[in-house]
């Protein structure tokens, strides 16, 4: 019996140790394959009948129904794919992708994923993305690949291993009832907070770490500052004066900065109630949105941190393992498309701004496009483009996102 | 299935789903934290544990976390003798033998929701007090949620293993015929607090020792309740690890696996400890 | 006077009990409720006629959630309860135990982090198997601990009873073993049920959101702030188990008359 | 010989429970086994009865050795200290379960259990269930139950103990009764003095694991160890 037991036990150590060791091989690298010496009609003739699964974040009620009612049963009817949405965003979508990678998995769960700046990164320092594939798809037509915009995800070429899928800029969230005058510097920020106590908080997410970013930026005196690759020296230069003074003033922040919530959402939802005076967003239309579901107050204004606006765009990438690449390709092909794009646009689905350069659109895809419900409450898109800034490297989110937490929130 | 199985198999089934997913996880976060195992780890280094162990978010989780096994556990310990020791009948039957099972009913995530919902700065108590004039604005209302004294995890851990202890403490109240020896100390001349205190309590605790250990060892891995109504810090071990492994920094993922092999002593530690506890006994 | 006091007590308890149901129902029948309202302003079947409408995500999720947790509550009752007689019955009883404690105490989340891997490895992430396999790991050790304290000398003398009376191994278990058993089997149902039903941390983590059951969805309602649904969700989630504790209880009350 | 034992073994660990049985026992004879609890006594009555293997040794039950042979087919039954009636049965399923299971016709069953029921004073309570009868009810519906299988050897242990005086020496009479009516063979373990010479034919004494048997009742009244001396002073110097 003993023996055994030993026996069993020493099994269990070698089927680790068989494991380990088959981690160490080398990753496959073989990205080119003779997927991409298929024509297009060979690539949707292959996808046809199959599942494509895409990971993606589902924070945003209105965007979720818009892919359960648009999105999903469209490609369903048109290109006979099955589109099954996961739930999943930013590290936990590397966090897959790596674990399979090490389980030296050739097939993964995942066939696309909606990523950006720092997943984009991280997914390329792994070699886990499949690519480039933009070329390929037919709408990319529409697509200026050129525009910094979109060539550049956070300072990080793009190379054709994401497409891009919608525009965002970074914007604050106000009740202009509530706040007479809207502060906009970090200066005028300390003096709002003092002056109403508890009405302000950081949401520990993509938001929150970009507000984070743009008062960065406006301690280094500008986005020039901080343009191009990571810097160390920089960051250490301009990091330690944003912390003295979110740790000077965070007495002042919702529960006295003792907390912050997980989410924007949250955040949305307690400036809706009143708790909150100023909330997030990355679309320009979200305030319309806002008002439109009832949670945010018509008298919310949308308003841009002095810094500027940081743009950035997201995308559609396909993991390096996705066992449907061709599915993937065809559906990501039709959310470039201009048809797909205007729908998303739409202040009552999505909302947000489109990829396409609007001047290689057909007539009639313009025509579409200026027939959408104007923004009403939010600013116009030109008025944020004014203000438009380039996002940072990668790297400033990852750091500003560890240290906000090591700087700020373990700080007593 | 009529005949006991055969002695292997029965073995085999047994460790198949104890020893080994205990040896190979436990095995394969070891391996990660001291990087011998990851895409992004170079070899074995002690670099992850020594980051570990030189900030003191580590020790932070371990001691928060046993804080609020520790608190809800006394208040909820506290109620249920309290209850039980003045109506050690009530839950035998009638309709608070029922009542008393509904937060059985209740998977934690949904106690959290729901006590989000209730003790939240914009929740029904605050609406309550609200129209009763207690408070102004939402901003009156006290913390009780993502709050610094912890009361919304406090009062969802209550909740949730409220009916565990009262039902447990009814049926040892009879199991230790409580009410002989009850009695028996009216006999000799005990006073009613004397007795409670001196003979109720002492016999009640001391049966269900074990039982609060492994509670204990329960309740520092909750996970979802500390979740939602938690603050950003300090965060419980589960959460801590949680978050290392699937947040921003992918070199913080082996540091993460360090938590997770730490927490997994913490648990066999405090086992062995019920263990000896209990030198007969072995249902929780 | 003293009555009074007890009888409060009582009520308040009666409260805490009942309370958290009856308001998570109130809101999933709800609409509109803004701050400083009491009540909801409307009130409303819509929610409910939504979500349990021709194949809504969540009436697929309550069918999932409900086939695990069959499943799993089925075959960890019955591997526990031959599992636990070995044990019980074994030299090293008090080893093997304490082996069993350990998968059964430890946190299901930090337990399907570190197993992750080799779920992939083997082909069970985001696939029902895996679900299924990864919540018997939870769940079968909660059964064989729970069937312990079934298999005592008295139920050996039982069996041992049988034999010397001419009766066969089969015969045994069948008019003896089981009936004896009968009301353990059902309560470690139950509760295996539920903690399949229950669980969130493993089943997110294993199924890969491939699987969504029902705490996955209201953990997702959660996320999106959108609490009506979330509420609808939970009371989905507690109904069952109000349900089978009516049952249970009625049946733990027979057996004992 | 009806019963041979012989040299009979067990260690439980490193504790030596029986050395070297040996005895037997003529056919409708009770034989009482006197010892102090713990002594082993049980362990020998299992061992006999097949739910307890022997580390070496012999039983011959009617020139077979019965070793070998599982529980069921030695057709001894053993009773046990409690009468372990089947919770989930009445008393006319208790007593009828041996026949049950060998299949015997119905109709059988019910008279011969009809008549075990008056022959144990127990008419009527047929329907009863066990936790509605008494301690001394019980046992005899176990008695029942065992008889009723016509066993060539009944096994006994202690199955007076946990009953109070009266019903207890009630039940002994009842015993001797059927022990004749039936013409029993039986081993009876007890570690009362009295009932071991109430009710054996012959008598041995049982002691850390060493079995004594007395050829008849007055040498085993004479020896020092088993108390009967002590008992007799007592009483004389009263």
């Amino acid at each position: 019996m003993i023996n055994r037991k030993k026996n069993i036990i020493l099994l269990t150590f070698l089927f680790i140790g068989s494991i380990i060791n088959a981690c160490k091989q080398n990753q496959s690298n073989t990205q080119q394959d003779s997927l991409m010496t298929q024509s297009w009609e060979e690539i949707e003739q292959k996808a046809k009948g199959t599942t494509v699964v895409f990971m993606k974040y589902l924070g945003d009620k209105k965007a979720n129904k818009h892919i359960d009612e648009y999105v999903v049963p469209t490609v369903l009817k048109r290109y006979g794919i099955t589109l099954k949405i996961i739930p999943g965003q930013g590290n936990e979508i590397v966090n897959s992708i790596m674990t399979e990678q090490e389980a030296g998995l050739a097939e993964g769960q995942t066939d696309m994923v909606w990523i950006n700046g720092e997943t984009f990164y991280q997914l390329q320092q792994i070699k886990g993305l499949y690519g480039p594939f933009t070329d390929k798809l037919p709408n990319s037509k529409y697509i200026n690949y050129e525009d910094p915009i979109i060539k550049y995800d956070f300072q990080q070429a793009i190379n054709g291993y994401e497409a891009p899928w919608g525009k965002a800029s970074f914007i604050g969230i106000t009740d202009a009832a509530r706040v007479k005058n809207i502060p906009q510097s970090m200066q005028d920020f300390e003096a709002y907070w003092k002056a109403h106590p508890g009405k302000f908080t950081i949401p520990l997410d993509f938001s929150g770490y970009t507000l984070l970013k743009s008062w960065l930026v406006e301690i280094a005196g500008g986005i020039k500052e901080l343009d191009g690759d990571f810097s160390q020296e920089k960051y250490d230069k301009y990091a330690p004066q944003l912390w003295d003074f979110i740790n000077k003033n965070k007495k002042y922040f919702w529960k006295n900065g003792t907390t912050f919530p997980a989410s924007n959402v949250t955040v949305s939802q307690m400036f809706g109630s009143g708790e909150l005076n100023f909330a997030f967003s990355f679309g320009i239309t979200a305030i319309d949105k806002g008002i439109k579901e009832g949670l945010f107050p018509a008298t919310s204004k949308a308003f841009v941190f002095k810094a500027g606006s940081i743009h950035n765009t997201s995308y559609l990438g396909i993991p390096y393992n996705a066992p449907n690449k061709e599915g993937a390709l065809v559906v990501i092909n039709f959310l470039l498309s201009p048809e797909a794009q205007i729908k998303k646009s739409d202040i009552n689905n999505s909302g947000g701004m489109p990829v396409f350069d609007y001047q290689k659109l057909e007539k009639q895809w313009q025509d579409q496009y200026q027939a959408l419900p104007k923004i009403k409450y939010g600013m116009s898109e030109e008025a944020i483009q004014e203000k438009a800034i380039k996002e940072t490297h990668s790297q400033y989110m990852i750091n500003v996102a560890a240290d906000f937490r090591t700087q700020v929130i373990e700080k007593p | 299935m009529f005949k006991p199985l055969n002695k292997t198999l029965n073995f085999s089934i047994l460790m198949l789903f104890t020893l080994l997913p205990l040896l190979a996880g436990l095995g394969y976060a070891i391996a990660y934290s001291f990087g011998l195992v990851g895409v992004l780890n170079k070899g074995f280094t002690l670099e992850n544990w020594k980051i570990l162990f030189s900030t003191s978010e580590v020790y932070i989780s371990v001691l928060y976390t046993s804080w609020l096994a520790f608190a809800s556990l006394s208040i909820c310990i506290f109620i249920s003798l309290a209850v039980v020791l003045a109506f050690p009948k009530k839950f035998k039957s009638g309709i608070f033998s029922y009542l008393v099972y509904m937060p059985l009913a209740f998977p934690s995530i949904v106690a959290a929701f729901f006590f989000f919902q209730f003790l939240s700065n914009a929740g029904i108590l605050a609406r309550l007090c609200h129209q009763l004039g207690i408070i102004n604005q939402i901003s009156d209302f006290p913390n009780l949620v993502n709050d610094s004294y912890h009361i919304g995890i406090i009062s969802t851990q209550t909740f949730l293993s409220l009916p565990f202890f009262i039902l447990l403490y009814a049926s040892l109240y009879q199991a230790e015929k409580l009410e002989d020896y009850q009695k028996l100390a009216y006999a000799l001349g005990a006073s009613k607090k004397q007795t409670i205190f001196k003979i109720s309590i002492p016999i009640l605790l001391k049966r269900s020792l074990p039982s609060i250990i492994i509670y204990f060892i329960f309740k520092l891995g909750s996970y979802e309740v500390p979740l939602l109504l938690g603050k950003s810090s300090p965060e419980t071990i589960s959460v801590l690890a949680v978050r290392k492994l699937q947040k921003f920094n992918l070199l913080d993922i082996p540091q993460g696996y360090a938590i997770a092999v730490i927490y997994a002593f913490l648990v066999l530690l405090l086992l062995f400890i019920a263990f000896k506890k209990s030198k007969h006994q072995y249902e929780v | 006077m003293k009555y009074s006091i007890k009888y409060f007590i009582l009520l308040m308890l009666a409260l805490v009990f009942t309370l958290p149901i009856a308001i998570l129902f109130l809101l999933s029948f709800s609409q509109k409720w803004v701050f400083p309202k009491l009540l909801p302003e409307k009130l409303t079947l819509e929610n409910w006629t939504v979500i349990l409408g021709d194949g809504h995500v969540i009436s697929n999720s309550f069918v999932i959630s409900l086939s695990i947790a069959l499943f799993v509550a089925g075959s960890a009752t019955i591997l526990g309860f031959v599992l636990s007689r070995y044990i019980a019955y074994h030299p090293k009883r008090r080893l093997l135990t304490f082996l069993t404690y350990f998968p059964f105490a430890l946190s299901p989340v930090i337990f399907a982090i570190c197993l992750k891997y080799y779920f992939i490895k083997l082909g069970l992430i985001g696939n029902l198997y895996g679900i299924v396999l990864a919540q018997l790991i939870i769940a079968l050790p909660y059964s064989i601990i729970f069937f312990l304290s079934f298999w005592n000398q008295k139920v050996l003398d039982y069996q041992n009873l049988v034999y010397t009376l001419g009766g066969k191994q089969k015969q045994a278990f069948l008019y003896i073993t089981l009936p004896l058993a009968k009301s353990f089997l059902v309560i470690c149902f139950f509760q295996c049920f539920l903690i399949s039903w229950f669980e969130y941390g493993l089943t997110s983590i294993i199924g890969y959101g491939k699987i969504s059951t029902l705490t996955i969805h209201v953990f997702q309602f959660i996320n999106e702030a959108n609490i009506f649904y979330a509420a609808l969700s939970c009371c989905l989630l507690i109904l069952p188990p109000v349900i089978l504790l009516w049952f249970n209880k009625r049946f733990i009350i027979q057996q004992k008359g | 010989m009806f019963l041979e034992v012989k040299n009979i073994s067990k260690k439980f660990k490193s504790q030596q429970v029986l050395k070297e049985i040996c005895f037997d026992v003529d056919a409708h004879q009770t034989l009482s086994v006197l010892g102090k609890s713990g002594c082993g006594k049980s362990t020998l009555l299992k061992i006999i009865a097949g739910i307890e293997t022997a580390d070496g040794g012999m039983v011959n039950l009617q020139g077979q050795n019965v070793l070998a042979l599982p529980a069921q087919e030695r057709k001894i039954v053993y009773l046990f200290q409690e009468a372990l009636l089947f919770p989930n049965m009445n008393v006319f399923e208790n007593i009828a379960f041996g026949l049950k299971i060998r299949n015997t016709e119905k109709h059988i069953i019910k008279t011969k259990v009809k008549d075990m029921l008056s022959q144990l004073e127990l008419d009527g309570f047929d329907k009863k269930m066990p936790h509605e009868l008494s301690g001394g009810q019980k046992q005899r519906v176990a008695f029942g139950r065992a008889l009723i299988l016509n066993p060539p050897l009944i096994l006994l242990d202690e199955p007076f103990s946990s009953l109070d005086v009266e019903t207890r020496s009630n039940m002994q009479q009842l015993y001797k009764k059927i022990a004749k009516e039936y013409q029993i063979t039986a081993l009876f373990v007890t570690h009362d003095l009295k009932e071991a010479l109430l009710m054996g034919d012959k008598i041995c004494y049982m002691e850390n694991g060493v079995l004594e048997v007395y050829k008849d009742k007055q040498s085993f009244i004479r020896s020092e160890k088993t108390g009967v001396q002590n008992e007799i002073n007592f009483w004389n110097n009263l």
